[in-house]
């Protein structure tokens, strides 16, 4: 379904991302991990068409999308979440869904109807009337999950929806994503949370200093020197292995 | 078409009038550059300092170079106290706020100045005013040259003051990084409040510059105002060495300008490279890139 | 020296530290771990009167410091090198240092001058360049240079090692465990496990913005519990 | 509830001008025309967030296309008023291209703002065809098919139809899909991309609409007063007076136009009369204008959503 | 009955407000049978850009109508008293026309203002709609007078008059001078007033062998005028005409002194900046700088007096004093004339009004669609820090100098 290609970005001298590659097919859970600083959220960007790519292929569902703008890419069915919150903060929980929702449609009833079926799916019934600079992390986490939901994608982009976040509301936003997935939506999410990625992901890619340095399932990921090395410290793979 | 004389006394006139946009912009870009926030009431203190240098002309018979140093300090301290209780305090760090409490700031002095000192242009008549240094086809007024050096003078001392001080090192350094700052222990909140005095400083000794040739009224700040702004854009926001050849760039394009094309298109030039530079080159001729 | 009870602290209505307990000892080289977003750098920016925290206590040499401004915990020996470094691009390698003694050790400042260009000599080779057009390992080294030159008595490290080459990431861990041995005590905030561990004497895990594991360095490096932190398993 | 009280403040406008003296009336007629200028600013600069400082620029191109059609062309003025609205929809959407293109936000869009309205003023001041700066003048002919008017009391209803449509705008932005879009624009750029909004092109629209309501309100404005030039068109006095009532009344909600215009106006008024009642207080008059200022920061500081959200406050 | 009131905390300061306030507006402070005050609404914008001018025009009126009160009122109305109402139009047009509204309400019988052109023809436009007349004080524009409109009058003369009066002025010194003035630049400032005069002022002087060489718009306001006197210097005419606004006049005239620009004279038609302050404050400056204005008569006695109390009330003796001071008395003979306060009545005293402006250089009154075509200007000219009338002849003062000596 989203196919990136030797992607690579730039910003000034220094190369956030290099030359990276990847794959998702539909309906799967792929995560994106890496140390702090390796690119991670620049390749989502570029993919989302936050940035034009310095070069590298981004296809989409079989079409070329690279270079498009954001809302051309959401309108082919691909859409982000952000790192840092983003909630519309001033208006409420259920106009910040409706934004999305009217992605899909112009009518209001709709759009607040859609909006609404899309807050339940993910816990947020009871918080509609909320401001939106009045939520919790989890909250905004959750809202942020919902406005990207309710453009009715085929693809999400999630930007470490569980950073921040306490075990309890880790487990609570895991299920939601399972959900999500049943549903029919395939997920590309950036994470750091380890326990999550490996209890969601069905294969994770690893990008360490803008490179991808390894990909597979979170198991045989867990084990690959190179990512202990890349996270743990030059020499841990083999302290760790003693 | 005209002398090449004319044209060479229009630079020289340019420059002259460009020593005190150079002064005026230093002021705004610093302010710029320090804070990231567009002065808007630049202007309208620079009215209130003339208002400072004409009532001490009138009052007390002080010299305009001689209340240099009075006003200039002075306006620092205003600056100062403005940053502290009003601007930073209540602008909740947005640009947009600062923008609105800056214009704010501009009605009421507008206002509060002609409530107090009534809407008459006054000038002040200091003997050497009419005094002329000749120079082939231009004739420099006295006070000009004397302005334009001050300018030049205050700008390097100001430029050598942010290279040497502690200070001036701790404002480059909050101008760019302010957390690292803090980390040091710089009082960041404090030298946003110093650089604005000193940008409002700047407008003092402009002030005390511009009377000997000026007048000054309620609404005379704004005709420095979108000047300022173009060179600051011109020079790239929060240029120093921007601002000092922006200055002068505006300074003697707005003289060819007017000696060409007319008095009235050289104001539409003003505007024009400021709309085109922002719209074309937003960061200017020395800028950084955001 | 730094004993943090209790700490809970965020951004606006979010809480991220959620109670923390944690201490720093005279001397010591004390390890700060945990994946990212963790709560390290809040930590780090509570500690430092960056932030006024939400609840709990910090206090340094004796005295709390909790919700104090920066200039203060500064003006009282604590400094921090923080994590991206934070070094005043515009201005010249030695115009960074000289500011590292604004606030405190300004009478040391020549001595201290010539303490930190003898543990860095690079520095001295780019004396007048402007510190943005350093490399990613020399802005480092500036970075613990500028910290220097105020004389801390507790010096925090956030993520020193974050984008050098391997290396000088030895580099700067034997250079953090000389310092130590010159009697300053160090908090060192790491994503890199193993070494950290290798000079630290005590650690603590974050995780979700509480203390998840703590201990003497080298019984940390044997838990469990650590790896499944960052891998997940 | 809401309901009753909207309908008997309707009401109360309608009847109004039967009851008052003409002075009255005319100071309504100011208000609901103010609201309705400061209203096509908060369009833009409240709810879609792109503060401008050059709004006079649309004012005076409506009025002087209007002006221009009728005078110098002889059209008649009820014609030429969807014209200029067109004309300065036209030059709004210039403006946005260009400026958005170059992707100017804050305050570097207010300042380019200012310049489009100076650059349109020294225009307008130097042109033959806007008769430079002796202004324009429209020959006094009080009929209604010639948009001129005998009595305040028309006016005053024109004013208030303009207000009402402009308030059913606002209230068509905090319902539709476009005003939800606007709103999240303002709110957060980069989120508003995410979720498929073209923000620029939203941006445009915005201020083509903004534009156009402005210059619907320059036509009304020459056909009022029957006397143009370029200072009154363009300059920076009506584009701060669109933005102090939007700001005072609260950007961004259906009635802080109205709000602060009434708020203003009366102020304005009372300070002016207070100054005619006791001649000895006559250089007082400049006060009001250091209150306006005042007020502006104070709302700034302290209520950054305006009067409007002190009612809004103390409905919740 | 303010006697009456006990005033806890300032006694004097009310007490001295309060006959501040019945002086000013006429009201005896003990009570008697009165006949109704005929009430006039004076419109000047005593705040924004010009409210130095408004607040003078406010002055002059101010003072006309307490004189005409004490010395009994209108007496073909039973000795009524003039009642003023005193607006302020901000220099906005918006906010002149509702005080024309407001008045009109308080029942005024006629208005008196507006100093600024725009805002006196929306207002007096207005005031068209009620039949209420409408006495132009200050106000250049000749659109005010050319719109057909019964209810306006305007005593003071228009551009048209004014720059005739100039050209004709300057043609009989240049003779006399033997016709050392060839050429002329005309500088003027590019809003209404400084545009319409230039264009006349360029259309007229061919006719008195001066050829126009340039004519230079400036924005208000300018800065700098430097490049103006280059201008006009690599041109070099014989004479500068300007035409401008206080603080672009007074800047230009000493941009041109400083930069040394030899001229056989500097001349305007109704120079915003040429006044007794500018004359006074920079003398040689303005020495020998001739403008064509509104002037009083030097020659009234009753003129010198008024100006010694003006002068003594710490005030200038500007036009715009005397010109409301004028349109005050006009009103007021009108109204004996007319013998009542009735608008129709009112106005048709006003246009077969033959008033005799005493206080200025006019003809007797004579009113032509509402233009006053008595109604001269005066020629003067500054002399060490004074200025002097030099024409028309019988009101002169002093014998022009022209051409003017060389710069040293």
């Amino acid at each position: 379904m989203l196919e990136v290609r030797e992607l690579s970005k730039a910003f000034g001298g220094l190369k956030a991302v290099d030359k990276a590659s990847l794959d998702v097919a539909e309906g799967e859970i792929v995560g994106l991990i890496g140390p702090n600083g390796a690119g991670k959220t620049t390749l989502f960007a570029a993919i989302a068409g936050f940035h034009t790519p310095d070069s590298g292929r981004i296809a989409f569902a079989g079409h070329d999308i690279t270079g498009l703008a954001p809302h051309q890419v959401c309108a082919a069915g691909m859409v982000r979440t952000f790192q840092i919150t983003q909630p519309f903060a001033r208006i409420s929980v259920r106009e910040n869904i409706m934004v999305g929702a009217y992605f899909r449609t112009a009518d209001r009833r709709e759009a607040m109807h859609l909006a609404e079926a899309v807050a339940a799916r993910v816990g947020m019934t009871s918080q509609l009337d909320r401001q939106g600079s009045d939520l919790t992390v989890a909250g905004r986490k959750r809202l942020e999950l919902a406005r990207a939901l309710a453009t009715r994608p085929r693809l999400l982009l999630l930007d470490e929806v569980m950073a921040g976040l306490n075990p309890t509301e880790i487990a609570e936003i895991v299920e939601v994503i399972r959900e999500i997935r049943t549903a029919g939506v395939t997920i590309l999410l950036i994470e750091h949370v380890m326990q999550a990625v490996t209890s969601l992901a069905e294969r994770v890619y690893v990008l360490n200093q803008g490179r991808m340095i390894a990909e597979g399932t979170p198991a045989a990921i867990a084990e690959n020197p190179e990512v202990v090395e890349a996270y743990l410290g030059h020499g841990a793979a083999k302290v760790l292995r003693a | 078409m005209l002398d090449p004389q004319i044209i060479l006394a229009g630079v020289l006139n340019g420059l002259l009038a460009g020593g005190i946009y150079v002064l005026v912009a230093v002021g705004l870009t610093l302010i710029y550059g320090v804070l990231h926030i567009i002065n808007f009431a630049h202007g309208s203190l620079l009215m209130l300092a003339m208002y400072a240098v004409f009532f001490l002309w009138k009052l007390s018979g002080v010299d305009p170079y001689v209340a240099l140093p009075i006003v200039t300090a002075g306006a620092f301290a205003i600056g100062f106290v403005l940053y502290r209780g009003v601007i930073g305090r209540w602008s909740h760090g947005k640009d947009e706020n600062i923008l609105l409490i800056t214009l704010g700031v501009s009605i009421i002095a507008d206002n509060g100045a002609l409530l107090f000192f009534g809407g008459d242009t006054e000038t002040i008549d200091v003997p050497y005013a009419g005094k002329i240094i000749e120079l082939g086809a231009a004739f420099l007024p006295l006070p000009k040259v004397i302005s334009c050096a001050a300018a030049i003078a205050i700008c390097l001392g100001l430029g050598l003051f942010m290279a040497r001080s502690d200070t001036g090192k701790a404002i480059r350094a909050v101008a760019k990084e302010r957390q690292g700052a803090r980390l040091v222990g710089i009082d960041v909140e404090h030298i946003f409040a110093v650089s604005y005095g000193i940008g409002i400083a700047c407008l003092g000794a402009a002030a005390c510059l511009l009377m000997p040739t000026f007048y000054v009224t309620p609404q005379s700040g704004y005709a420095f105002v979108l000047v300022a702004f173009t060179t600051v854009v011109l020079g790239g926001m929060g240029s120093f060495v921007g601002a000092a050849v922006g200055g002068f760039l505006i300074g003697i394009t707005e003289s060819i300008g007017g000696l060409l094309l007319g008095e009235q298109l050289g104001q539409i030039g003003i505007s024009l490279i400021f709309i085109l530079i922002l719209l074309l080159r937003p960061t200017g001729l020395f800028g950084a890139r955001a | 020296m730094l004993e943090v009870k209790g700490l809970r602290a965020g951004y606006g209505a979010i809480e991220i530290l959620r109670g923390v307990d944690l201490a720093v000892g005279t001397g010591e080289i004390v390890a700060l771990l945990g994946s990212n977003g963790a709560g390290k750098s809040t930590l780090n920016n509570n500690v430092c009167g960056l932030y006024r925290p939400f609840g709990g206590t910090v206090r340094f040499g004796g005295s709390d410091i909790t919700g104090a401004r920066s200039t203060r915990i500064v003006e009282a020996g604590l400094v921090q090198v923080p994590e991206g470094r934070r070094i005043f691009p515009t201005l010249s390698v030695r115009d960074n240092l000289e500011l590292g003694s604004y606030r405190r050790g300004r009478s040391g400042r020549q001595k201290n001058l010539a303490h930190v260009v003898e543990i860095f000599p690079r520095l001295k080779e780019r004396w007048t360049q402007p510190a943005g057009t350093l490399s990613g390992g020399e802005q480092q080294m500036l970075a613990i240079g500028r910290g220097l030159m105020g004389e801390p008595k507790l010096l925090i490290l956030d993520e020193p090692s974050l984008g050098l080459s391997p290396l000088l990431v030895e580099e700067m861990f034997a250079l953090i465990g000389r310092l130590n041995a010159g009697g300053l005590s160090i908090l060192l905030v790491e994503q890199n496990v193993v070494q950290s561990l290798a000079i630290a004497h005590r650690a603590y895990v974050l995780e979700g913005g509480v203390v998840a594991l703590s201990g003497p360095a080298r019984e940390l490096a044997e838990h469990p519990g650590l790896r499944k932190s960052y891998l997940g398993h | 509830m809401r309901n009753a009280a909207l309908a008997a403040a309707l009401l109360a406008a309608l009847v109004y001008p039967l009851l008052v003296p003409n002075y009255l009336i005319t100071v309504g007629m100011l208000m609901f025309f103010t609201a309705f200028i400061g209203q096509s600013w908060n369009v833009s600069g409240g709810f879609a967030g792109q503060t401008s400082f050059g709004h006079a620029v649309f004012f005076g191109v409506g009025a002087y296309t209007s002006t221009i059609l009728h005078v110098s062309y002889g059209w008649n003025p009820w014609l030429a008023w969807p014209v200029a609205t067109a004309m300065g929809g036209l030059v709004g959407a210039g403006i946005a291209f260009l400026s958005f293109r170059a992707g100017l936000r804050g305050s570097y869009f207010a300042l380019i703002t200012l310049a489009f309205a100076e650059v349109f003023r020294i225009v307008a001041n130097s042109a033959g065809f806007t008769r430079g700066g002796l202004g324009m003048l429209i020959k006094a002919d009080s009929r209604f098919e010639n948009f001129q008017f005998a009595t305040p009391i028309a006016p005053y209803y024109l004013a208030l139809a303009l207000c009402l449509v402009s308030l059913a705008i606002a209230w068509w932005l905090t319902r539709s899909r476009f005003g939800a879009r606007l709103v999240a624009i303002r709110e957060n750029e980069d989120a508003a991309r995410a979720l498929g909004i073209d923000v620029f092109a939203e941006k445009v629209k915005v201020l083509t609409l903004s534009g156009a309501m402005c210059a619907a309100g320059g036509t009304f404005y020459a056909q009022k007063y029957l006397y143009i030039d370029p200072s009154i068109a363009f300059g920076i006095d009506k584009s701060v007076e669109m933005l102090l009532v939007t700001m005072v009344g609260g950007a961004g909600t259906i009635f802080g136009p109205l709000i602060g215009s009434i708020a203003l106006t009366t102020i304005n008024e009372l300070t002016r009369n207070a100054a005619s009642v006791f001649p000895a207080l006559k250089n007082v008059q400049p006060l009001s204008l250091v209150v306006y200022g005042a007020m502006l920061i104070l709302i700034v500081a302290r209520l950054p959503d305006g009067f409007a959200s002190l009612l809004k406050r103390r409905h919740a | 009955m303010a006697k009456k009131q006990k005033m806890p905390v300032s006694r004097r300061g009310f007490m001295a407000g309060s006959t501040a306030l019945a002086g000013t507006m006429g009201f005896p402070l003990i009570g008697g049978a009165q006949p109704a005050g005929v009430k006039v609404g004076i419109i000047h914008p005593v705040t924004g850009f010009v409210a130095f001018a408004g607040s003078q025009g406010r002055f002059g009126a101010t003072m006309a109508v307490e004189d005409i009160n004490k010395a009994g009122g209108i007496k073909a109305m039973g000795g009524a008293k003039l009642d003023p109402l005193f607006g302020d139009s901000q220099s906005k047009v918006e906010v002149g026309v509702a005080e024309v509204e407001k008045m009109n309400e308080a029942g005024v019988a006629a208005y008196i203002g507006c100093y600024q052109s725009p805002v006196g023809i929306a207002a007096s436009q207005a005031a068209a709609k009620y039949n209420t007349p409408f006495l132009i004080d200050v106000g250049a524009s000749d659109l005010i007078v050319s719109r057909g409109l019964k209810n306006v009058f305007r005593i003071k003369p228009g551009f048209g008059v004014c720059v005739d009066q100039g050209i004709e002025a300057l043609g009989a010194m240049n003779k006399a001078a033997g016709g050392v003035a060839k050429t002329a630049v005309i500088v003027h400032e590019s809003g209404e007033f400084g545009t319409g005069t230039a264009k006349l002022l360029a259309g007229k002087l061919p006719g008195i062998g001066i050829a126009a060489k340039e004519l230079i718009g400036h924005d208000n306001p300018t800065r700098n005028f430097d490049n103006i006197a280059l201008r006009i210097r690599s041109s070099a005419p014989d004479i500068v005409m300007m035409s401008n606004y206080q603080n672009e006049y007074v800047l230009l005239a000493r941009t041109l002194h400083q930069q040394k620009v030899n001229l056989a004279g500097m001349f305007s038609v109704l120079g915003g900046g040429f006044n007794y302050k500018f004359a006074k404050e920079q003398p040689e400056v303005s020495q020998y700088m001739m403008d064509t204005n509104h002037w009083y008569n030097p020659k009234s006695e009753k003129a010198q007096a008024l100006k010694k109390r003006v002068e003594a009330a710490g005030k200038e003796f500007t036009f715009e004093v005397y010109l409301a001071y004028t349109v005050v008395g006009l009103l007021a003979d009108a109204l004996e004339h007319a013998g009542s306060a009735d608008k129709e009545k009112l106005t048709a005293a006003l246009a077969s009004s033959t008033f005799k402006a005493e206080l200025m250089p006019y003809g007797p009154t004579k009113f032509v669609n509402g233009q006053n075509e008595g109604a001269k200007a005066a020629v003067l000219q500054a002399d060490k820090g004074d200025i002097k009338v030099i024409a028309p002849a019988e009101f002169a003062e002093m014998k022009p100098v022209f051409p003017k000596p060389k710069l040293g």
